[in-house]
């Protein structure tokens, strides 16, 4: 079992306003994940479902970092991302309930939120598949002149994958405006980091490539967002791509199907007095920048948020049958 | 006769395999300490130790090509490849590697691995999850594929595979691991020949693997309205026992071949294809075809049931070739 | 008319490409400096600039998934594979990225991109460099692939590849690019049609890319016995055109498709499929294919000559379905 | 135009006998390639031909510092792998007549010399192909107990494929008796590094597996040895892969098909003056330990065999053609 560090603590940076504006999407995203875990269970939601809870400091620390125009490319543990990026919580669960009115038209389901208007690119289901798409995003925008930075989110296990290696590698040499962000959570499935890399160091990885990196508690929101802060700056200043390694930690298991059997009890315990949405709350509360009135209504507004969601799907149309083949290719004559 | 799952079926030819031969071992992401992603793998680690039961990076170019290079070096790998879905990344060490290294060395250099991996649909799991791509594999000259239909095939294919000198693909639907059966005492060791599951003599429905209950279920309804249809399951992609098929061909002189790959370039047109080419004047009615429509797959259930082949459409199918309106 | 090389058709329709839309660039190893493996992109360089004429790494899987993402950030992306055989380490970009961004994305994404390669056996470069693997590409929903098997059609085709909203699949035989022929001032914007590049009647040898000029000349050879042999191009691989691949079926009663991926599997085998489920009823004889032979192609000129498609095999295939002996 | 060193020079640590065989191997290429150069021309030797000249002491001084239970694995530029292994000079020119009696009974050609005897695993027409194989060999070995070292030779443009990764980390990961030599002959093709590698140091690269590595003179044969000596016994005794680059330089184009127009002629003219053969033969000659004399009987030695072996090739046999699927697979009921 890997040593825990201590809880993050310390003064929140930033004014009242923006650090509950973080302490919202965190708590957005848990609660819309534990209503999709009891919706899975009343077998609303079907497939794969990966939860994010425990991670939430990374999404909403990061996304907070970067701009509207920016691209986002995300993996199917991506509930968060498109929470945090602005995708109407009501058709991620349309999403999820395989509903005409969901962000993929229910043809992707938990593992695919696609948004063009927040420019979020998908969540690939591909361990490692996102990689190589951000790249060429950031390609494409170097090459029209658009001041814009692709953020692409990746685990460490897909670190193991050539899809790794082969788009660092050509980030860098074309110096494209990539933010390579690594949610550390320590395992891909049940095997942990040390079990599938021999370097365990992810930062020495990637700075293989000759691409700066950068090393954040991915449970104190402020430290991801900080970090993220001054790599999106580099990359956005036409430095070429930078990496950060978020070391976070998933406190459910990697899917609905997962036994969860290869981590000791303990270390998920130990983790989660690192818990991102109780340290944060509890430093805000000790500067007064919170009290518990306000984080029930915060808590309260989100439950009424994701209750609205989940009507909204169980109204939601299922695509007509006809139109499976809808999307496939355009029209005739489109261009 | 004993009763166990398809996935015990799976387990249980492992276990034995392992115990049979000390060349035998097994690797593949989150095969031991997870359990196997499907659970076949569950104990194995416990019983034959890490160096056995081997969980691998996210790497599935590098360890099936080092299957191919242990097999090369003189064990018998069973290397499992999570699903076909993510064997697209390892496809150059099978098709460049594994199936013409004996053939390129002019003989001297056979690889004797099995690669192992669930494929299929009806999951919800969405487009890049619910790949088949049997007709690619079995596409491909100087390996050998096999499809267990059935929980006696699941657990009786993986010995002789593992004695076959020659990389053998097993595709393990992954709707079928829960599949319950009996299996009898005797082991059969037959990876060359397709079977007739259900004797008919009005039509011939020509499947395997994931297909095959709901071809024989299928089957059962088309009895139900007077029509007697044989299923042949043809259990070994390739090489294809084509007499099997064609034998049941000119019995029934009409075949729907039923094939969860997508419809165009799918296996049902290889089977289709020697039909025509050796049955042609046995036929009374066109050759027909039940397959995966040709969309990516979607994830709501009653999308992902329109693109799949289903009994019903196994039955439509075959009541047109009978010239049955209904 | 003009007279110019399969390959400078093809390195006009780049020229042109580039000059047209500022989207469109060029990507894939040695296609700049190099000049390109087949001299196809000789020249494009220095006429059009690194910025647009990109030398990548040895990494197929992330330059042809930065293509995918280029299409999807706005650009008009040419992405070089080599050749089909390196094609294999990037079929994941293309399978689970090109072919199914827009339908499961419900409608979104569309990824316009042009992917091209040189395919095909007969040069003695041995098994690893001797694929065909159209067969594949034409099974995947979402793509659409084109086989340009004339001068004109590689002058023309790449045009309206770029201009099609989704991903385009370009197989260039790497047996064509030396072929010389007459262009028409006219361009042609055609990347849907089969084409029939010689009237017949008594059978249809349809076919595509590299075959087609084996096919014209067993169909020479035809004629020279009496046989009138009609030759179908089928230029557009995915979707088929099959209107015209019927209508060539029902005028001649007898069908041979020629091909040259390996037997099973083949795209020879997905034709036949079609004309049994379609036209069974107007055909006199059994359907028949010469395909690739399955085995790796190997090194030795006569044992490649051997294994691969020639017209001697074409004409006896023909033969055989009219009953001529000889 | 990268700058050139000073040629190679020095003692040669090594006795007469020793020193000479170096020498008659790195001359047997040359003589045998030039052969097959010529043989080209006459249309005798087809499809793709890459010359290893230039290169020859990389391969000599290597396999000279292993044993013959070894493996090899090697790439499409692999005749002097072939000739210095032991592999009958006969055989492998007529498999690239594509006769019979060739070494893969002319299946393969020039990119797929093969040879059981002495555990030569091919000539790989794959880039990178050969590593993952390498992989497997080393841990069928250490799963058996076998005290055995898998060399596995590629190119530095090899390194920017996802297979090299991936080979890379799973042999460190498992601590496999892997010895990775990297041939930097400074292309792929007509991409020279600096334009395919963000990070040029090839070391550095490979050391961010964890893995040992070392940097040798490629054109000294002495220095090739002593690296490839020190190197194969860190992986014999069991402490895992280690990494060499050896720095080369290939004279020829790249096959018979290249121009050659993407590299300065003067930067070719340079690096001949550090080739191997002449530079080793002058050391050996101010030592004493060669005489002109020598030198020329060594010569004549060498262009014997490769008479003898065009010879022999040129009465090959073809394969019959009834036997084209002969080895597809194991006769019915073999095991
Ligand atoms: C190429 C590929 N291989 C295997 C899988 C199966 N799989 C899905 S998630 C996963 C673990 C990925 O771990 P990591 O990258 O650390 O992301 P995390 O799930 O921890 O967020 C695996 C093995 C896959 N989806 N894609
Ligand atoms: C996967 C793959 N991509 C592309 C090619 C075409 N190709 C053959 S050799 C070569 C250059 C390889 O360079 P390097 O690895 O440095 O080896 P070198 O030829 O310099 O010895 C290329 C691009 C190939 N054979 N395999
Ligand atoms: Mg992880
Ligand atoms: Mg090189």
């Amino acid at each position: 079992m890997i040593a825990v560090a201590p809880p993050p603590s310390g003064p929140v940076p930033y004014a009242k306003d923006q650090a509950l504006a973080l302490l919202r999407d965190m708590v957005r995203i848990r609660r819309f994940e534990e209503k999709c875990a009891e919706m899975y269970g009343a077998g609303k939601i079907r497939g794969f479902l990966h939860l994010y809870i425990g991670e939430e400091a990374v999404a909403v620390g990061a996304l907070h970092a970067l701009r509207p125009e920016d691209n986002i490319v995300a993996t199917y543990r991506e509930h968060g991302h498109a929470l945090v990026r602005g995708v109407p919580m009501d058709s991620i669960m349309a999403e999820m309930y395989g509903k005409r009115e969901g962000c993929s038209r229910g043809r992707g389901g938990s593992m695919h939120l696609f948004d063009a208007k927040t420019r979020l690119y998908g969540g690939n289901a591909i361990v490692g598949g996102g990689l190589p798409i951000s790249v060429g995003l950031a390609l494409a925008d170097a090459m029209q002149g658009v001041s814009r930075v692709t953020a692409c989110f990746f685990g460490e296990g897909a670190m193991a994958e050539g899809a790794f290696h082969e788009s660092m590698n050509l980030a860098a040499l074309w110096k494209l405006p990539v933010l390579f962000c690594c949610e550390n959570n320590l395992y891909a499935m049940g095997t942990a980091l040390a079990r599938s890399e021999s370097q365990t160091d992810l930062c020495v990885k990637a700075a293989s490539y000759g691409v700066p990196t950068l090393r954040a508690d991915g449970q104190d929101v402020v430290a991801v967002r900080e970090a993220a802060l001054g790599a999106q700056e580099h990359v956005r200043s036409g430095h070429g791509p930078f990496f950060v390694e978020f070391q976070t930690y998933r406190y459910r298991a990697h899917s609905m199907f997962d036994p969860d059997l290869y981590r000791d009890k303990g270390e998920v315990e130990a983790w989660k007095t690192r818990g991102p949405l109780h340290t944060f709350t509890a430093r805000l509360k000790a500067e007064g920048k919170l009290t518990e009135e306000e984080f029930l209504a915060l808590d309260r507004e989100a439950d009424a948020e994701v209750e609205r969601a989940a009507a909204f799907a169980e109204a939601g149309t299922p695509e007509p049958t006809e139109d499976l083949a809808r999307d496939l290719c355009a029209p005739e004559g489109a261009r | 006769m004993t009763r166990m799952s398809y996935r015990e079926a799976m387990r249980q030819a492992h276990r034995e395999a392992l115990a049979a031969d000390p060349r035998v071992f097994l690797m593949g992401e989150d095969v031991g300490l997870y359990g196997g992603t499907y659970a076949v793998t569950k104990g194995l680690l416990d019983e034959f130790g890490p160096q056995r039961v081997r969980d691998t990076p996210l790497s599935e170019l590098a360890f099936v090509g080092a299957g191919v290079g242990a097999a090369l070096g003189g064990m018998r790998p069973i290397v499992e490849v999570m699903t076909v879905n993510f064997s697209l990344l390892a496809l150059d060490a099978i098709v460049n590697t594994a199936a013409l290294y004996r053939h390129m060395s002019g003989g001297q250099f056979p690889v004797p691995l099995v690669i192992r991996m669930a494929t299929g649909a009806g999951r919800q799991v969405a487009a890049q999850h619910s790949h088949s791509f049997e007709n690619w594999y079995a596409s491909i000259p100087g390996i050998r594929v096999l499809a267990p239909g059935t929980v006696a095939d699941a657990r009786d294919m993986l010995v002789p595979a593992l004695a076959h000198p020659d990389p053998v693909v097993i595709f393990e639907h992954a709707q079928l691991y829960n599949m319950e059966g009996e299996v009898p005492e005797e082991r059969s060791a037959d990876i060359r020949s397709a079977a007739v599951r259900r004797p008919g003599s009005m039509v011939s429905l020509v499947t395997y693997g994931g297909s095959l209950p709901k071809t024989l279920e299928a089957a059962e309804a088309l009895a139900a309205e007077g029509i007697d249809a044989e299923v042949v399951d043809l259990r070994v992609l390739r090489p294809l026992d084509m007499d099997t098929v064609l034998a049941s061909a000119r019995k029934c002189r009409r075949v729907v071949v039923v094939d969860e790959t997508w419809r165009s370039g799918s296996l049902a047109a290889e089977v289709m294809a020697r039909i025509a080419e050796s049955a042609f004047y046995d036929l009374d009615a066109p050759l027909a075809r039940v397959c995966t429509e040709e969309v990516p797959i979607p994830y709501a259930k009653h999308l992902e049931d329109a693109a799949l082949p289903q009994p019903a459409k196994i039955v439509a199918a075959a009541r047109t070739l009978l010239g049955r309106s209904r």
